[in-house]
């Protein structure tokens, strides 16, 4: 059985890099590359080892979009890197480019206005809402649900347009900025979004007639791709995943950053650990994304406009820039923001974005780039939860627990 | 007549024209251009993040469908092949494959900024330009595009099949041959080069 | 459901320190303590890193959330930290603690490898190994993750690998 | 005689037209429209428009026939590790066998129109399910040919999926011959008249016969031989050009001539319409009627694919054996109730 050895990728001698074989194939498992051009991966390859019907192996092979970003953001002052990370998760934006933000912040020592932190916020739950739904729509996709797919991608189009109101771009906002945010809400945008939060509170309701109570659904995600509280643990699997397995862990109640302290809200967590139950959660996080971007909505409606950059950045403004801020709300950037200079010094930011928690480690050497910039994001944690999922269950089941894993490759090769 | 070859003749020869006699006649190659163009199937390959605004194209709002594009599964029953951004040294090789599995009348959308020339990520380690790797028909900026322009590129490169007669002058020479991708294949997937 | 209760980062944060300063020197490990934004750095020697990540697993850490390592190209040293965090143990859980090990910048650097204790390393740790060339003794299955093995050689993320910029000021000349 | 009056009587001679004229050409127009059906029914649910724009007035009818021409003249990749002869023959086995119960299957009682001699068309519907078994063996075959991981575990899903419905297609389109007493198929839809459709006197029979067509042509939810997320297009990963439009195309013929069968067991065949003398009277009107229960069918299946979305192969299977099998012989014995009975 051991006679056919291969050593897997056939990268061993041409650099001289220690290739260590993972495992000696026998002749008798069958091998299939699912990816990169495959209609049940997205840019990734998983390497699934068959034994008759059943996953002996997987082995994920990421990095199809890495477009260095690590590289990238050592390079282009400080500023300059927000709309280079949200090509990460382009339909996450704020929420991928809000841990760089705190953690710029954090080095900076400024704090931006309430105001700015409920827009921020706002924009933050928009964009979950959006990502979710094109979770959805992958999923559905995946279980052979075409009308899943449409109806979820036709109903983020209303949050998109909720964000282009907000933003004035349908997908790259690079909306926070260190210390502040760009603009403050449109006038008609509070009748907007009350529209648009009922909307998809009817919607929902339509979801669990035809996907989630779909008998051929339900008997699809019951009991598959069950990951238990102790392996999300060991494997550090984060967000929607991990509360799916009963971890209450959530970035916005553990290190509450801009207004979640004074939002109210709850952190959705079931015990199942099985596709249906991270199916479930995220439900249940688009229910409560609706709640806050009503409250968040009402407090930016009542309250009374003001400027929404830091107190010390805006004392820095020329005339002009405010006399813009005041009039249309919206915040210039400064010409000396192109050579920023930020204080020595470490910093970790952290937010929870769409697929969980993302972290970004800042270093300044004091200068205009920033020393390093380490970025882990949620789907680079989840990647190995391939590996070790996966196995033992049947093909079949792959993309059940490839979409309700959310996996979005270039947020993971970053 | 004393040959058997006379009766046969060369056959390459005879089917070829026999093609030209068929192919030839205008309102085929209309046919063969009209059919073409109204049965754009683009297949599933993601290579970006431009792929989220590929997938709202097709969604309800823009329905690329309406134009008779439908996304397909594998590249043996395709004809389009969107590059839905940037391209990286890792995907390249899937690309070329993906393209070269693809039946003959075939053609190729690069989509953002990225996929015209680095866009963002200009100088990047990892990335090559796709014109690099694949002839591209249609070029489509923006980053991203608005799923409204790729749909726009779709209808515009119906049109382009149409005037031009692209399908059916592919359909009979066999190869169209405009433009050629510039790195071989071998330097895309051999992992050994080091110059792209 | 989970309502977000009124919880003080920073005194979770000086709580976990504590628990793992006490899980370390327990084990008679000596250490110096960085402090960062929002999170401290436990610097260690490298023979007491395996010991070290021993201790603070079984002091309730449970998870790598990040191996961040910095190149010093002057000072010839990578820093290499793992950040870590807890799910399982409420009192200090998402407060991030670091246990780092400074490499020298050799041929061949080398760690030994954490995956056997914390799982959720072994991807993290391919990416440095492809990224700076740092290799990981022990690791059961060392490859490149993310590229493809030529561009892995160039090892990108060190300082000494320089990517090409496009100045606007390119071609005029320095004044002064 | 004159040659017209000779090409005639050769394009009406019963085998002839019934099989080419209206099994090859009808069936392809019927996959035409049932395509389309499909995609623009789905569209509506979702919210869309769907195939449109190359012939607004049909509402893109012509995208299925662009498909189809395009298909047609697109270049066959033959790649270079199949076995070229079963990897070319299969698709066209399957598909002449498609369309090959279309000869033994009548369309109306008056006997000039039947396709086959009367003595003949006493066994005609054991015939005509006899033949609905082979075209998924050169489904099997291409898969195999093919030689590509994915062909051929999409091969070996279509085993499991044969082995599990054929049975069941059987039982299901024999319920009614126990019920009547004979094998004829004229007898069995002159038997159920005007009112008698087995559809009312064995749901059970006509509901495991609904799943088995969908098992069997592949429609959702057991579309699993060709399930994508997995095996990308199944048996037909490696197929292109007009190998692949047989290949397709066969399925909906397949699902067509189920319908036909279904349409003459269940929803009793020509009736109302009762043959008379002549061309129009005795076969035109007739066939017509068969054939439009038999589309309604068809377009019924097909509209399950904007509902539902697939099982497991594991799922489908205990699916068939533990409750359509039942369901099934539920319907054998309700039929030989009613035989008892005598309502017949």
């Amino acid at each position: 059985m051991v006679e056919d050895v291969r050593i897997y990728g056939g990268w061993k001698d041409e650099l001289g890099l220690k290739v260590v074989p993972s495992k000696k194939i026998g002749k008798d498992l069958y091998e299939v590359f699912i990816g990169p051009q495959h209609p049940g991966s997205g840019h990734m390859r998983i390497t699934v080892r068959l034994d008759g019907d059943i996953i002996v192996e997987a082995d994920p092979d990421i990095g199809y979009v890495h477009r260095t970003m690590e590289k990238l953001g050592e390079i282009r002052g400080w500023i300059k890197p927000i709309p280079l990370f949200e090509r990460m998760a382009i339909h996450d934006a704020c929420n991928i480019t809000m841990p760089y933000v705190l953690a710029v912040e954090k080095l900076m020592g400024v704090e931006p206005p309430l105001r700015a932190k409920y827009l921020r916020s706002l924009l933050c739950e928009i964009n979950r809402i959006g990502a979710h739904l094109y979770g959805f729509a992958i999923f559905g996709v995946f279980l052979g649900h075409s009308t899943m797919y449409m109806w979820a991608m036709g109903d983020r189009e209303v949050f998109i347009e909720l964000a282009e109101a907000l933003t004035g771009a349908r997908l790259t906002h690079s909306y926070p900025l260190p210390g502040g945010a760009r603009r403050d809400i449109p006038a008609d945008f509070p009748d907007m979004a009350r529209r648009a939060v009922n909307y998809m509170r009817k919607r929902l309701k339509e979801y669990e007639k035809i996907f989630l109570n779909n008998p051929v659904i339900r008997s699809r995600l019951e009991g598959v791709g069950v990951i238990s509280k102790g392996l999300a643990a060991e494997l550090g699997i984060v967000g929607p995943n991990a509360r799916a397995s009963g971890i209450g862990y959530d970035v916005r109640i553990v290190e509450p950053y801009d207004a979640y302290p004074e939002l109210d809200f709850e952190v959705p967590v079931f015990r199942e650990g099985d596709a249906l139950a991270r199916t479930m959660v995220r439900v249940e996080e688009i229910k409560q994304s609706l709640r806050i971007i009503e409250q968040a909505v009402e407090w930016l409606e009542k309250n009374p406009r003001e400027p929404i950059v830091d107190k010390y950045l805006y004392g820095k403004y020329p005339p002009l820039h405010k006399k813009i801020m005041e009039s249309e709300g919206r915040a210039k950037l400064l010409p000396i923001s192109a050579a920023m200079k930020v204080p020595k010094g470490r910093a970790i930011g952290r937010a929870e974005t769409g697929r969980g928690e993302t972290i970004y480690y800042v270093e300044s050497d004091g200068g205009v780039n920033p020393y390093r910039v380490r970025i882990v994001t949620a789907s680079a944690r989840n990647a190995i939860a391939f590996k070790y999922v996966l196995p033992g269950h049947k093909i079949m089941d792959l993309p059940a627990i490839y979409g309700s894993l959310d996996y979005f490759p270039p947020e993971s090769d970053r | 007549m004393q040959e058997g070859k006379a009766y046969v003749g060369n056959l390459d020869v005879t089917a070829k024209r026999a093609r030209d006699i068929l192919l030839g006649k205008v309102p085929l190659d209309k046919v063969v251009d009209w059919a073409t163009s109204f049965s754009l199937w683009p297949v599933h390959l993601t290579t970006s993040c431009c792929s989220t605004e590929f997938a709202a194209t097709f969604s309800p709002r823009v329905d690329g469908e309406q134009f008779g594009a439908l996304p397909w599964v594998g590249p043996r029953q395709t004809n389009l092949i969107i590059i839905e951004g940037t391209v990286t040294k890792k995907m390249a090789c899937a690309v070329r494959l993906t393209w070269e599995q693809m039946p003959a009348p075939k053609f190729a959308i690069a989509m953002g900024a990225c996929a015209l020339d680095g866009g963002l990520f200009y100088n990047s380690y990892n990335i090559v330009k796709p014109w690099q790797v694949i002839p591209i028909d249609i070029y489509l900026p923006g980053c991203p595009p608005r799923p409204e322009t790729l749909a726009r590129a779709i209808v515009t490169l119906q049109r382009k099949i149409r005037s031009k007669k692209v399908a059916s002058t592919w359909v009979r020479e066999g190869w169209r041959g405009d433009i050629e991708p510039v790195i071989p294949k071998e330097d895309l997937c051999g992992w050994a080069a080091k110059s792209i | 459901m989970l309502q977000a209760p009124s919880r003080d980062y920073s005194s979770v944060l000086g709580l976990a320190l504590e628990k793992a300063k006490n899980a370390l020197s327990s084990k008679g490990i000596v250490f110096s303590v960085e402090e960062g934004k929002g999170f401290y750095d436990i610097i260690v020697e490298r023979e007491y890193l395996v010991a070290g990540a021993t201790a603070l697993k079984e002091a309730g850490f449970d998870h790598v959330v990040s191996l961040t390592v910095t190149d010093y190209p002057k000072e010839k040293k990578f820093r290499l930290v793992y950040h870590l965090t807890s799910y399982l143990d409420y009192e200090i859980a998402g407060a991030i603690i670091g246990l780092g090990v400074e490499v020298p910048r050799s041929d061949r650097p080398s760690v030994p490898s954490l995956t056997q204790v914390w799982r959720s390393a072994e991807f993290q740790e391919r990416e440095v190994y492809e990224f700076f060339g740092i290799e990981f003794e022990g690791h059961p299955d060392l490859r490149p993750l993310l590229l493809t093995p030529p561009v892995a050689e160039l090892r990108p993320l060190r300082k000494d690998f320089v990517v090409r910029e496009e100045n606007i000021y390119e071609g005029v000349p320095k004044s002064g | 005689m004159s040659v017209l009056d000779t090409v005639a009587s050769l394009i009406f001679y019963p085998p002839i037209w019934q099989l080419l004229i209206l099994g090859f050409g009808g069936a392809l127009v019927v996959a035409m429209v049932a395509v389309w059906f499909e995609r623009k029914a789905a569209a509506r649910v979702q919210r869309r428009i769907g195939p449109y724009w190359a012939s607004p007035r049909l509402g893109g009818l012509m995208h299925l026939m662009a498909d189809m021409l395009r298909y047609a003249f697109q270049q066959v990749v033959i790649p270079r590790t199949v076995d070229f002869w079963p990897f070319i023959a299969a698709p066209i086995f399957g598909m002449a066998l498609s369309i090959l119960p279309f000869a033994v299957t009548p369309l109306t009682s008056n006997p000039n129109f039947w396709p086959l001699p009367p003595a003949l068309m006493e066994y005609s519907l054991l015939v005509a399910l006899a033949i609905t078994t082979l075209p998924p063996i050169f489904i099997i075959v291409s898969g195999w040919a093919a030689n590509n991981p994915f062909t051929i575990i999409g091969g070996v899903r279509e085993a499991f999926i044969i082995l599990s419905y054929e049975l069941i297609a059987i039982l299901s389109l024999f319920a009614p011959a126990v019920a009547v007493g004979s094998l004829n198929i004229v007898d069995i839809v002159q038997a159920q008249g005007l009112v008698k459709w087995f559809i009312v006197l064995n749901p059970l029979a006509f509901l495991a016969a609904i799943l088995a067509v969908a098992m069997s042509t592949s429609a959702f939810p057991f579309e699993i031989p060709e399930s994508e997320p997995e095996v990308v297009a199944g048996p037909f990963t490696e197929y292109s050009g007009i190998l692949y439009a047989l290949n397709m195309g066969g399925a909906y013929m397949r699902r067509f001539v189920f319908g036909l069968l279904i349409s003459l067991m269940f929803l009793g065949g020509w009736y109302p319409i009762v043959p008379g003398e002549g061309f129009i009277l005795g076969y035109a009107l007739p066939s017509l009627v068969v054939v439009v229960k038999a589309v309604v069918v068809v377009l019924a299946i097909s509209f399950l694919r904007a509902i539902y979305g697939r099982y497991r192969l594991d799922q489908a299977l205990d699916m068939a054996w533990r409750l359509v099998l039942p369901l099934t012989l539920a319907g054998i014995l309700l039929a030989l109730v009613e035989a008892y009975l005598g309502i017949f």
